[in-house]
């Protein structure tokens, strides 16, 4: 029903169609380019579309770029679901225990999730990536790391307001235990502000991956679509295709999923946008 | 300013000071995360020294100490103003960052204008034309801004605005070797800085734009409006008057929650226009595993961000006087 | 007070109707047609329960309905010998504050909560008279001390959520008077708030009225707020007016069986001393969108007959009953 | 003979950021079986604090609560989840927007696993019978519901453990006054049914005279007066009790002081020295600032906490 709803929308549709189509690319890679990402295909510097198939043109090294970026959906695929998934399990528990038990339990970790936030997100990923060396769990660990901490907060302020409702008071007074309370009472009834930020937070990760590597902090063994920007940096005046093509398939790809995560917000509120 | 004020502010200055003790510690552990220690990698950077000279320096360094005698040490040396000491650039860590840290700030700052104020007359605009097309196509520019990483915005404008149209600088913050008078000077900052700050700002500038949006909304809906309206006011004087205030709420505690995003961005903007801030010193740092470098800048930041947010707190206060009894 | 002069109407009604947008294509009649006038100084009760439409009605009246979902319909509507209906938006601001004013149920979210008793209420007085400010301060003094708010000058600067329930609504009562107005609507302006404070409010209400002179359209679901504040009353059942009169009669005659059902199904004894059960009225009230055809009551009434589905029955007045109700078989009057 | 609840010498409080308040300061009350005690009050007064305290949503500060003579056990509240029950005010915030009718007023049986699958669904589908749900509904979620559906499925929720005392928080002060009826109408039935103990908190008079044997009048966390029902309708003594009654219009009060309140509750944060109504009253005294009044007894059970209630008892109660 819920899905029905986000279909109906043209914005949920959109963003689904699209998500699918770049998941159908990170699936179809290995088999559309067999020799991989890496492998040297015609001159350094080739102008997109100036030779069939090889449409997007060639990196610094003669590298056919529309492998690289189906390749590299695989890549940020990977780390947004992933890095998210991690960040929920955290922030879930954390904003749920803080929100559910109050006093001691919300102060200390509520305290240590405003120092997670003091602390310059992207900044502290490069650190992290950067004193780990950089591979893919390595970059999946400071995604993640940086992330929960507005997972946490959400949870905690829904689970607060869900606390206090009269329902849950009931649940108290019929004698039921407090994990049996958090788990099926607050829980199914705060967490659909946190699903609809699960869209926005893989989007968010793969950005920052996208951003690390750039920065020259990606795992070196895998193409992913900031590599590709970051080895077309240095020819930017005259070849700035070799970025902006790659930073395309990020924008739509976060798009995508933005569109999607509003739509499933107004599937999930109905009420709320009717008024 | 009574009492209460007061008290809520005594409250918060020490939640901050909690929070310092956090990150300061938080920054320590990060430290013995490093594989080797700094004389470790110092040595590894003049491989001329010999295994004596390294325990010295461990001596001296209280190196060979346990942990927790390290951690007081450290955190004594921390709050002393002493963050340690840069091998690399051979001065000590916070007259370097200090030395940096104006280039970043005056990018943030610029930023945070540019975003809050773009950004809020966007979403009011939309909000007021709710469903039509003025909002619509608002809605859609935002949703692509949103979308669109700083890093890809900063490449997009420089190829445009400095490699094609050749209309500003490529990077830097002052045009090198020339003889500015203090009005020119600004002049010419200002134009260094147009570009670095739009692609900082136009993410943030699309986040608030979306919040002020969806605040406005529903503070149109609230029943005060209802009252404005019967009181015989214009549309106009209703939202400038009675809407806009309540509903620029929500962006500031967001721009309180964002600052510390904003400083992580820096880090790319910086990068690309090749901008003297801390940011950029913090890049330079990774790359040549300068960590006591790049846990100060960490906590040069975190601690900017503690005391601005607390600043946020305070304008919040004053413009909510409800804060007192919901906190 | 029954005897109090009724002028000319200061309101009239005719044929009020409020459409929402259901979707795109389907529009609901929440208020149809409704009919009534407010007389000079008198207080007419719209009373209901909810659903019945009477603030749709208020809202209507104001034009503060919400345009995008909402429509407006009305042979007439005259306030003070001018027609309303077809005035344009920015006219009817020029009336909003000064002829006609308005009171809302929930003082505490009706007052903005960032600014000042003051700043709200100067801003209420300047609107509609030519004043400085200075001199607008000393009037918004003059209205605190008018609606019996002590210690008016240290109240100037508070902010809503400081001061205590009946105190709100007492500052609204104050910004509804800034412009003087000939017309008050109170929407439900007593239901938020404690019975004793209620009733200091109703209290100061009756007061005003009789200072001031103004006309009164009172809406509420409170039976004893009717009978303590109004001249006459009009109950209204699914967005329709189905009896109106004198508060007296009404209440002490009813013949609309929906009148006479909502007044016994108050309690007025003790079950543990009488045993006696109420009077319910079984069913809910519908929604306008599943009104049934003819009269809107008719599947819960008890003297229903067939030809109540046939269409509904209109507002009239039959020889030898005071009231004018809308029923094919209304109650008869029985010999007091 | 034992009363079927008794509540002993009840402090409660809770913390705002202002300061402490003491809710409830010091009540006592006792219902007997089958019977209900009426609480009546303005919001503020500490009721609503006196149910969360009696039915173990809040800790007391202290008192003793005992069922049939056997005395609670305050941090165990759990253990007594079968004896007494709770009726909410909003039908709309009290059930679990994502469970169907008939899984909210199964979910108190599977918690404490009493009777088989079957037997659960087969009681469950009679005690929604009996409240008046007819089958059609048992598969729908609460906001398919009247408001008046829901509160009946909040009564059967209370009832399904068949506890025997059944706190009613302003059960129908959210309804319409037509289904007001119907709801209170299933309230005396289910009591004569089931012989159920009834603590009835509203601020409507009418109502809970008409559902009470008894009536107990609430002030900033005290009883100020306590009576059979007729008694406290036919001669109110309290000057506070007889203010409430005169909003409701009741002509049948005896002849005594005509009370009009001008003020407003002082704060619960710092309440009144002596008697805590002095600040509103038009009677008070010098005595009323210095001495708490105590609760007097003045025949039939009536009792009332007013230092000058006796100077006009006697009229009062003449006429009546």
């Amino acid at each position: 029903m819920m899905l029905r709803r986000v279909l109906l929308s043209p914005a949920g549709m959109i963003g689904l169609v699209t998500l699918l189509l770049i998941v159908g690319m990170a699936i179809s890679a290995p088999y559309l380019f067999p020799k991989g990402p890496w492998a040297l295909v015609a001159r350094p510097y080739l102008w997109p579309g100036s030779r069939p198939g090889i449409p997007f043109g060639t990196d610094a090294l003669g590298r056919d770029i529309l492998a690289g970026v189906f390749y590299g959906s695989r890549v940020s695929l990977l780390v947004g679901i992933v890095a998210t998934v991690c960040a929920l399990v955290v922030g879930i528990t954390v904003g749920a225990i803080a929100g559910y038990f109050g006093r001691v339990a919300d102060a200390v970790l509520m305290r240590i999730t405003d120092a997670f936030q003091t602390i310059p997100g992207f900044l502290f990923a490069v650190v992290l990536v950067s004193i780990l060396s950089p591979s893919i769990s390595t970059i999946i660990f400071a995604i993640a790391t940086v992330s929960w901490p507005p997972v946490a907060r959400l949870t905690r302020a829904e689970v607060l307001r869900v606390r206090e409702s009269e329902y849950v008071q009931s649940c108290k007074i019929i004698g039921m235990s407090a994990p049996r309370i958090i788990l099926t009472q607050v829980l199914p009834n705060s967490l659909s502000p946190v699903i609809v930020a699960a869209a926005v937070l893989v989007a968010t990760a793969i950005i920052t991956e996208a951003g690390l590597s750039f920065l020259g902090l990606g795992d070196p063994n895998v193409m992913s679509w900031g590599t590709l920007i970051n080895i077309g940096r240095p020819s930017i005046r005259s070849t700035w295709f070799i970025c902006i093509i790659p930073g395309l398939f990020v924008v739509l790809t976060v798009l995508a999923l933005n569109l999607l995560g509003d739509a499933i917000n107004d599937a999930l509120n109905p009420h709320l946008r009717k008024r | 300013m009574d009492r209460q004020f007061w008290t809520y502010l005594g409250w918060r200055v020490l939640q901050s000071l909690v929070i310092i003790a956090i990150v300061i510690v938080g920054s320590f552990l990060l430290l013995h995360l490093v594989p080797g220690d700094m004389v470790d990698v110092l040595g590894g950077q003049r491989g001329d020294m010999d295994a004596e000279l390294m325990a010295t320096l461990r001596e001296r360094y209280g190196l060979d100490q346990p942990v927790l005698v390290q951690l007081l040490n450290y955190v004594g040396s921390v709050l002393q103003g002493d963050l340690g000491y840069s091998y690399r650039n051979a001065t000590d860590v916070l007259s370097l960052v200090l030395q940096r840290l104006p280039a970043t700030i005056l990018l943030v700052v610029c930023s945070v204008i540019t975003a809050v104020f773009f950004g809020t007359m966007a979403g009011v605009i939309a909000a007021r034309h709710a469903h039509r097309p003025i909002d619509v196509i608002i809605s859609m520019i935002v949703l692509v801004f949103y979308a669109t990483p700083i890093f890809l915005t900063g490449l997009g404008l420089v190829i445009v605005f400095s490699v094609k149209l050749k209309l500003l600088p490529i990077g830097g913050l002052i045009t090198p070797g020339v003889d500015f008078s203090f009005l020119e000077l600004v002049g010419d900052v200002a134009l260094h800085l147009i570009l670095p700050v739009f692609s900082l700002s136009l993410f943030y500038i699309a986040i608030y734009a979306r919040l002020a949006r969806a605040s406005m909304l529903q503070v149109l809906d609230q029943d005060y409006i209802r009252t404005a309206y019967a009181k015989g006011l214009s549309t106009y004087n209703v939202i400038i008057g009675h809407a806009l205030r309540n509903a620029l709420l929500p962006v500031v505690t967001m721009v309180g929650l964002q600052i510390a995003e904003l400083f992580g961005g820096a880090v790319l903007t910086e990068t690309i226009f090749s901008l003297p801030g801390v940011g950029r010193l913090a890049y330079d740092a990774v790359f040549e595993r300068d960590y006591p470098l790049i846990l100060g800048v960490l906590l040069v930041c975190a601690f900017i961000i503690i005391v601005v947010n607390l600043i946020i707190d305070i304008i919040y206060t004053l413009l909510d006087p409800r804060v007192e009894i919901s906190r | 007070m029954q005897e109090q002069e009724q002028g000319a109407a200061l309101l009239d009604v005719r044929k009020l109707s409020v459409l929402i947008k259901q979707s795109s294509r389907q529009k609901v009649r929440a208020v149809d047609a409704v009919s009534f006038s407010v007389g000079v100084g008198e207080t007419l009760a719209l009373v209901g329960e909810s659903g019945a439409g009477k603030s749709l009605t208020a809202m209507a009246i104001m034009r503060l309905h919400k345009a995008q979902s909402m429509g407006v319909e009305a042979d007439s509507i005259r306030l003070d010998g001018q027609e309303l209906s077809t005035l344009s938006d920015r006219e009817i601001r020029k009336i909003r504050g000064s002829t006609m004013a308005m009171i809302f149920q929930d003082p505490l979210s009706s007052l903005n909560p960032v600014l000042t008793v003051e700043r709200q209420l100067v801003e209420a007085i300047r609107l509609h008279n030519d004043m400085s400010a200075a001199a607008a301060r000393q009037r918004a003094l003059e209205l605190l001390d008018m609606v019996r708010i002590p210690a008016a000058k240290s109240r100037l600067g508070e902010y809503s959520h400081r001061l205590s329930g009946g105190m709100r609504q007492r500052v609204m009562i104050a910004m509804a008077l800034a412009g003087n107005p000939k017309l008050i609507l109170a929407d439900e302006p007593t239901t938020a708030l404690d019975v004793t404070i209620s009733a200091q409010i109703l209290d100061l209400l009756r007061e005003l009225q009789t200072e001031l002179g103004v006309g009164m359209l009172f809406i509420t679901h409170d039976l004893h707020a009717v009978r303590s504040i109004a001249h006459r009353v009009a109950v209204m059942y699914s967005g329709r007016i189905v009896e109106t009169g004198n508060v007296e009669d009404v209440f002490s005659r009813p013949h609309h069986p929906y009148t006479e059902g909502l007044l016994a199904a108050r309690p007025h004894g003790s079950f543990s001393l009488d045993g006696h059960k109420l009077r319910e009225i079984p069913g809910t009230v519908p929604s306008p969108a599943d009104r049934p055809a003819g009269c809107a009551f008719g599947p819960r009434c008890n003297r229903s007959q067939p030809d109540c589905e046939s269409q509904p029955p209109s507002l009239r007045n039959e020889t030898g009953a005071r009231t004018s109700f809308a029923c094919y078989h209304p109650l008869k009057e029985v010999p007091a | 003979m034992t009363k079927r609840l008794e509540i002993t010498d009840l402090v409660a409080g809770h913390k705002t950021r202002r300061g402490v308040v003491q809710a409830v300061a010091g009540v006592n009350l006792e219902i007997a079986a089958g019977e209900t005690l009426g609480l009546v009050g303005e919001s503020g007064c500490g009721k609503s604090s006196l149910a969360r305290a009696v039915i173990g949503l809040n800790t007391p500060t202290s008192g003793a609560l005992s069922i049939n003579g056997d005395p609670m056990d305050m941090r165990r509240r759990g253990n007594h989840a079968r004896d007494i029950q709770m009726v909410f005010q909003d039908p709309y915030g009290s059930l679990n927007p994502r469970l169907t009718v008939q899984q909210l007023v199964e979910e108190p049986l599977t918690v404490h696993r009493t009777r088989s699958k079957a037997e659960r669904k087969t009681f469950v589908k009679a005690l929604l019978d009996r409240v008046g749900i007819p089958e059609a509904m048992h598969d729908r979620l609460p906001h398919q519901l009247s408001g008046g559906q829901r509160q009946r499925v909040g009564i059967a929720r209370a009832l399904s453990l068949e506890p025997k005392i059944l706190i009613c928080d302003e059960p129908v002060s959210a309804l319409d006054v037509s289904v007001q009826a119907q709801v209170l109408n299933l309230l005396v039935e289910l009591q004569r049914e089931q012989n159920l103990s009834y603590l009835f908190i509203s601020h409507d008079l009418e109502v809970v005279r008409y559902v009470s044997h008894w009536i107990a009048v609430m002030y900033l966390g005290r009883i100020v007066e306590i009576g059979p029902v007729e008694e406290i309708w036919s001669s109110p003594l309290h000057p506070y009790t007889r203010a409430l009654m005169q909003t409701t219009g009741n002509d049948a009060m005896g002849e005594g002081p005509e009370v009009k309140l001008n003020s407003e509750l002082p704060s619960p944060l710092s309440p009144p020295s002596g008697c805590r109504f002095r600040t509103r009253c038009p009677l008070a005294i010098e005595k009323c600032a210095q001495e708490v009044p105590d609760l007097q007894e003045n025949g039939k059970g009536h009792q009332v906490a007013c230092h000058r209630a006796k100077e006009w008892s006697a009229t009062v109660s003449a006429a009546a």
